[in-house]
């Protein structure tokens, strides 16, 4: 029997294996037994070099034309005849150190404007897309009026809804009329919520009917079926554009500055205004940066598994 | 073991099987479904069924016939347009009734699993003793672990659904509904998302319930399976059980011109079932 | 347009004392001005405060125009250099209506009549006018009157009277560039987005002197009423103390200190031609 | 044989139907010969009267119960000590009219600035995709480089990147410096092209690899089979994100306003500025509001109906 | 018609089939695949496999066997690991050849279909032979038309693959490769996502293709059609060709014992082929 087996296996599978349960996985076939070295024959060998002597040319080719254009853009700016302005009044490194500690500061009220507004908006967002997914006559008051919530606080500029709580509201002089910093935050969540609520709202109705079923067939009650079997199942489909509008509201939480307290872009213009150096800008942009990446980062990774998860469903 | 369905002859006429009897676990009664705008498309045109302790029925009959739409209505998942369907004996289909509570005494297994895919099968299924029984977190996970364990699952309990092949999806599936102690196990084709391979995995455990006495009506395909497990055979033709009576005169002699027809079709196919 | 305005009262706060504040001596009294915070008199000013107004973006150094003139009302209410809180408020938010979280700020602002329906003013401690400036190398650099400037792109701070100066008395065909500070402004006109930039004339001066190179003072513009911008501090609407601080500016300048602060901190104003 | 049919069809199906070819599809027979219509019990009347009387008296619960709320809150609203207040600064009518012109001509750069700036932007964020999703150690620079540039202008803050651009960047006296609009427009082009870039992305790496092996199978070269597999179904894939980030560049190209150009906002802060009175802000809102109302109907639309499509994809 | 294959008896020894042979439109030699970093798990082990003109292959073997790899390496969508495969006596694992160009030869027919959905089906036909081809739209839709209606699609040509059901879906990819007029045919499970009512018209328009002389390699589950279509049936095990030989041969009547096991278990399954 084994003489009409190919040469390259002479003993590879035992004959008692041939006998194993019917439950036995393809896994557990391939890794038994089976000598999983194999030696390339000559042809391989050659075709490896020749694969191998390809990639390295296309790689040098690649590496000098970068090198080659680097070196061009280099030479164009710096040798344009503003060059020396340029980096006197943007890259500074006296004005840089100098501006840091102020612009530092600013970036801690961006960071707790943001965790606060984050939490806030995700809150307010949640419910109105709870709100606005209701189905029935009964509800139509309620999703009409959270449907034009939603419209509304998409379509204005945040600017503008800072202007309006920040700078309007105070002038009421209404009782209890809180901080500008709290208005201010006020018009971020209102703003963020009308688009986190839609990226809920998406969410939710792209969880299949087939799963509402399941749980409504298991004795769920609608509410029941929404909070363990719906929601959890909509935050994480959404969550790249989730992150995305997090990324865009760690810049925007900034605006506040127009109200009057003082952020790490508005310090940096104040050292700008002092210095007559945009050097600060800079720094900021870079701070920004460096706060971002991680966020970015863990926006890109979520959005590519989910991307790559959801294609592997749509091909079954 | 299964107690010999009480009527093993051909039921037709509705006049013959009307009437409430309480020995009968599903009553369903000239039942009929509409989608669309009124008058709608019927998809049911007056369903008559009974189901006895321990009996089981399965539903055969072309695509389209209204097979999962009749086991949908059983479940309540949709409202019969007329008719009343009992449980034991009480009208669920009643706008007055509790339909959450009704049911959770019927089991529903799909043919695409519908597992929830956040949650590891366990999770899956513990959800509803926990929160539709108000069970404890540890006994509702013992008693989940006993029915893996029958099933063979129970080293793939913390798993997440994606990553069980289809046949343990559709235990794991059944499972989750059998936690409940349903009066009535509902399965809608639920071989057919399934390689040939892993088939007989979930045949294997409709069979084993059988013995247990579970009281089930199934949707299929698989004539081979409908011969095996079935204690009577109903054909649907166009929204109508067209005949019913034990699997060997159904399917190895059918009366109506129709079931014959269907049931050539099927023996022609290379793909489908065996004689 | 004339709106009835707010419920703070029938009229506009006048430059003399109103009715909130009967200045009578006795009620100046240092203890008993209600102030924002009790014994401490609150002065508020744009940051960064730009120079000649203020010395290196320090209010409380007593340098500069606006920061002397400061120091010298607070003495006149009887508030001690110590007994001074200097606080930031943005230009443009100083004069919305609103709560106010100081006793009153300095910082150039022009009284004007819309300017009342919002905030109060003290009387004027600094006449001005608006001046044009530009690089020396640009087409208006030579011009003799505001007809020479109608082709220019010029530019201003928003809502500044220099702004209202573009579009009510220049008249320019191209749309003025507006500016939320006079820095992007001033950047502006060193890379030569803009033709010219008005500002006040002392800060004209202040910017041809020492943040631009190459720029000039092309001529300082009158304003169509012919009588020049005054300066007031701003105040609360209805506060309790403009009658006060009124009193205090109008002293200051029947004494002669704000003259000769005037002397001290700013440029001679006499210098720049008048543009027709 | 008819005897054996249940009561309800008596004539229902003709005989001759029932040797119809076996391709004939479910849809065909039900609908041929069937009476649709069906008359119904007495039980099912009772029924449906009963459900009628439950939706309309939940109906009116909810309809009175929210024109309760509404006059309750409208006039806690009115008679708060300082609606009147609210109404002439916020409301006022004269104010608008007054402000609407100087608006209008504002919110046309802004039209202007969002249809030159989307056009700039996803040219640029698609080049940039296609370059990140590049194979082989071969394109490591440039894959580098793209990233990096993803990374960085996500990062930064759209304010600064004006600043750098338009007021920064004619520093530099180069010949041919555009204007400060072409400058400002370059940086939303340079910022908003990270984003599109990664949504364009996310969409390439969504297409299912047995899309690809399709196409390669079929004797497509890579460029061909990214051109007419894997783009045009990519871009279906992202359009909600997209057009997402295009009701956001809606309104952040108004920033360019920090270097002189008058947008909508600024238009309506300088109309503030010389009346103390906020309704130029609210005209401004809502103006923008109804030119973002189409594109947000649309996004809405479009998000939804790939959802659905997706979850129709995943439940197979 | 078909012509006899050439080699009918089982051949299990590489050096009884080594050496180019002109006449063969295939010729495997001693191919290897293993994936992930070396060593790798191999998953082809060694695969020698010649198809003449005209002959039809049936790969057959258990889940993970290593089918369908074979076949993404014959259509160079894999990179073998060693070995070599040759085309009409061209050798196209050579890493020096045009794979582009290789490949429209070679016509691949996937288990899901793999239609682009953005397309219709006539747009989805005609890809290949406007973008590969360069030939005119006019001209490649007739081509296209003529082979739509051989298969009874006509009707669909300007339907999206979404709403085709799946035999038509499969039916349409089947004529997408067609259209190339590739040299060999590869069908990797093409009935294995459809529903048994569909599979029928898909094996039918195989063994008319058949018929017609085309040269095919097909990987299957479906026994009745391996027994119906096939000149040759081969059983792969673990990414080796254990054992080959007429269909009568090696179904009925298998010499390996795995081989054996591996019929039975189907056999014994109530949802899989007949026999
Ligand atoms: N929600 C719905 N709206 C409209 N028509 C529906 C709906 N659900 C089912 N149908 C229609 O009802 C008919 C019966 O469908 P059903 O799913 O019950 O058939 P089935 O016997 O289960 O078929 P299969 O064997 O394919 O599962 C079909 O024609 C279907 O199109
Ligand atoms: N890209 C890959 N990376 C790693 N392993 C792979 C890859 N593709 C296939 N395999 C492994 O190779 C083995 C053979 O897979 P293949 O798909 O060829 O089997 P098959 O015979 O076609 O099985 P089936 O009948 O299920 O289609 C499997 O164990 C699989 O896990
Ligand atoms: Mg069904
Ligand atoms: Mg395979």
């Amino acid at each position: 029997m084994s003489s009409r087996e190919p040469s390259h296996q002479s003993a590879q599978r035992p004959s008692g294996e041939s006998t194993a349960s019917p439950a036995e996985s393809p896994a557990d076939r391939l890794a038994s037994g089976l000598s999983p070295a194999h030696t390339p024959s000559a042809l391989q060998v050659e075709r490896e070099r020749f694969r191998r002597r390809q990639t390295i040319r296309s790689v040098l080719v690649a590496a000098i034309s970068t090198g080659v254009l680097g070196v061009l853009a280099y030479v164009a700016l710096t040798g344009a005849p503003g060059w020396d302005r340029v980096r006197e009044s943007f890259l500074d490194p006296q004005v840089a150190r100098d501006s840091l500690p102020t612009i530092l500061s600013g970036l801690w009220l961006n960071i707790r404007l943001l965790l606060a507004c984050a939490a806030g908006a995700l809150l307010l967002g949640l419910v109105i897309a709870f709100l606005r997914t209701l189905r029935g006559p009964v509800f139509f008051p309620v999703r009409a009026l959270s449907t034009s919530y939603t419209y509304a606080f998409r379509g204005v500029p945040l600017i503008i809804v800072i202007y309006l709580m920040a700078l309007g509201v105070p002038g009421l002089r209404l009782q209890g009329t809180p901080g500008v910093v709290v208005l201010g935050a006020a018009a971020i969540v209102l703003t963020y919520s009308a688009y986190l609520a839609e990226v809920f709202r998406a969410g939710i109705e792209s969880v299949h009917p087939s799963q509402r079923a399941a749980a409504r067939s298991l004795g769920l009650s609608y509410r029941q079926t929404m909070r363990f079997v719906v929601l959890p199942q909509a935050v994480r489909r959404v969550s790249p554009p989730l992150l995305n509008d997090l990324v865009a509201m760690q810049k925007d939480v900034g605006l506040i500055s127009l109200a009057g307290p003082i952020d790490a872009v508005r310090a940096a213009e104040i050292s700008v205004g002092t210095t007559y150096n945009f050097t600060p800008y800079v720094v900021a942009g870079a701070l920004f940066v460096a706060l971002a990446i991680p966020l970015v980062a863990v926006t890109d990774w979520v959005t590519l598994r989910a991307a790559r998860r959801q294609s592997a469903e749509g091909s079954a | 073991m299964p107690t010999t369905p009480r009527e093993s002859a051909s039921r037709s006429t509705p006049a013959a099987s009307a009437g409430p009897s309480t020995t009968h676990v599903l009553e369903c009664r000239d039942v009929w479904k509409t989608f669309g705008r009124r008058p709608g498309t019927p998809v049911l045109r007056g369903i008559d069924l009974d189901v006895a302790e321990h009996e089981v029925v399965v539903l055969i009959g072309a695509s389209g016939s209204g097979k999962s739409t009749l086991l949908r209505c059983v479940n309540l998942l949709e409202q019969v347009s007329d008719g009343t369907i009992r449980l034991d004996g009480e009208e669920i289909t009643d706008p007055r009734a509790d339909a959450d509570r009704h049911r959770q005494r019927i089991g529903l297994v799909f043919q695409s699993f519908n597992l929830f895919p956040h949650l590891s099968v366990l999770d899956n299924v513990t959800l509803a003793p926990r929160r539709v029984h108000r069970r404890a977190r540890g006994e509702a996970e013992q008693a989940a672990m006993e029915l893996l364990t029958r099933v063979g699952l129970a080293d793939k309990a913390r798993e997440y659904p994606d990553r069980l092949s289809g046949g343990q999806q559709q235990r794991a599936a059944i499972v989750r509904a059998l936690i409940n102690s349903p009066r009535l196990m509902l399965f809608d084709e639920v071989t057919s998302a399934l390689d040939p391979e892993l088939v007989g995995e979930v045949l294997a455990l409709v069979g084993d319930l059988k013995q247990d006495g579970m009281t089930m009506v199934i949707a299929t395909h698989e004539m081979g399976f409908a011969r095996r497990v079935a204690d009577r055979v109903c054909f649907l033709d166009r929204g109508v059980i067209l005949e019913q009576g034990p699997p060997e005169q159904v399917l190895d002699d059918p009366v109506e011109p129709r079931t014959r027809q269907f049931l050539r079709r099927l023996v022609d196919d290379p793909g489908a079932a065996t004689s | 347009p004339e709106k009835s305005s707010t419920d703070s009262g029938g009229e506009p706060a006048a430059t003399s004392p109103g009715a909130s504040a009967s200045g009578t001596g006795a009620t100046c009294a240092k203890d008993s001005l209600d102030l924002h915070t009790a014994g401490t008199l609150t002065i508020a000013t744009d940051q960064p405060a730009y120079e000649p107004w203020f010395a290196d973006d320090d209010p409380s150094s007593g340098k500069g125009f606006e920061s002397a003139v400061a120091y010298a009302v607070a003495k006149k209410l009887g508030f001690s250099a110590a007994e001074v809180t200097w606080t930031r408020v943005r230009f443009n938010n100083a004069i919305q209506p609103g709560p106010k979280d100081f006793d009153f700020d300095i910082n150039e602002f022009t009284i004007t009549d819309e300017r009342r329906k919002a905030v109060d003013f003290s009387s004027s401690y600094y006449d001005a006018t608006q001046a044009v400036v530009a690089l020396k190398s640009s087409k208006i650099a030579n011009a003799t009157s505001v007809a020479d400037l109608e082709d220019a792109q010029l530019g201003a701070q928003v809502n500044t009277t220099s702004y209202n100066v573009i579009t009510d008395v220049v008249r320019p065909t191209k749309q003025p560039r507006v500016y939320p500070n006079n820095d992007n402004a001033r950047q502006s006109l060193a890379n030569g987005a803009i033709d010219g930039l008005v500002v006040d004339l002392p800060t004209a001066f202040y910017m041809t002197g020492a943040q631009l190179e190459n720029a000039t003072i092309v001529g300082q513009i009158e304003q169509r009423s012919g009588t020049p911008e005054q300066f007031g501090l701003v105040l609360d609407k209805g506060s309790p103390v403009t009658g006060c601080v009124t009193q205090a500016v109008d002293a200051l300048r029947a004494d002669g200190t704000l003259d000769k602060l005037a002397d001290t901190w700013l440029a001679d104003v006499a210098d720049a031609p008048v543009l027709r």
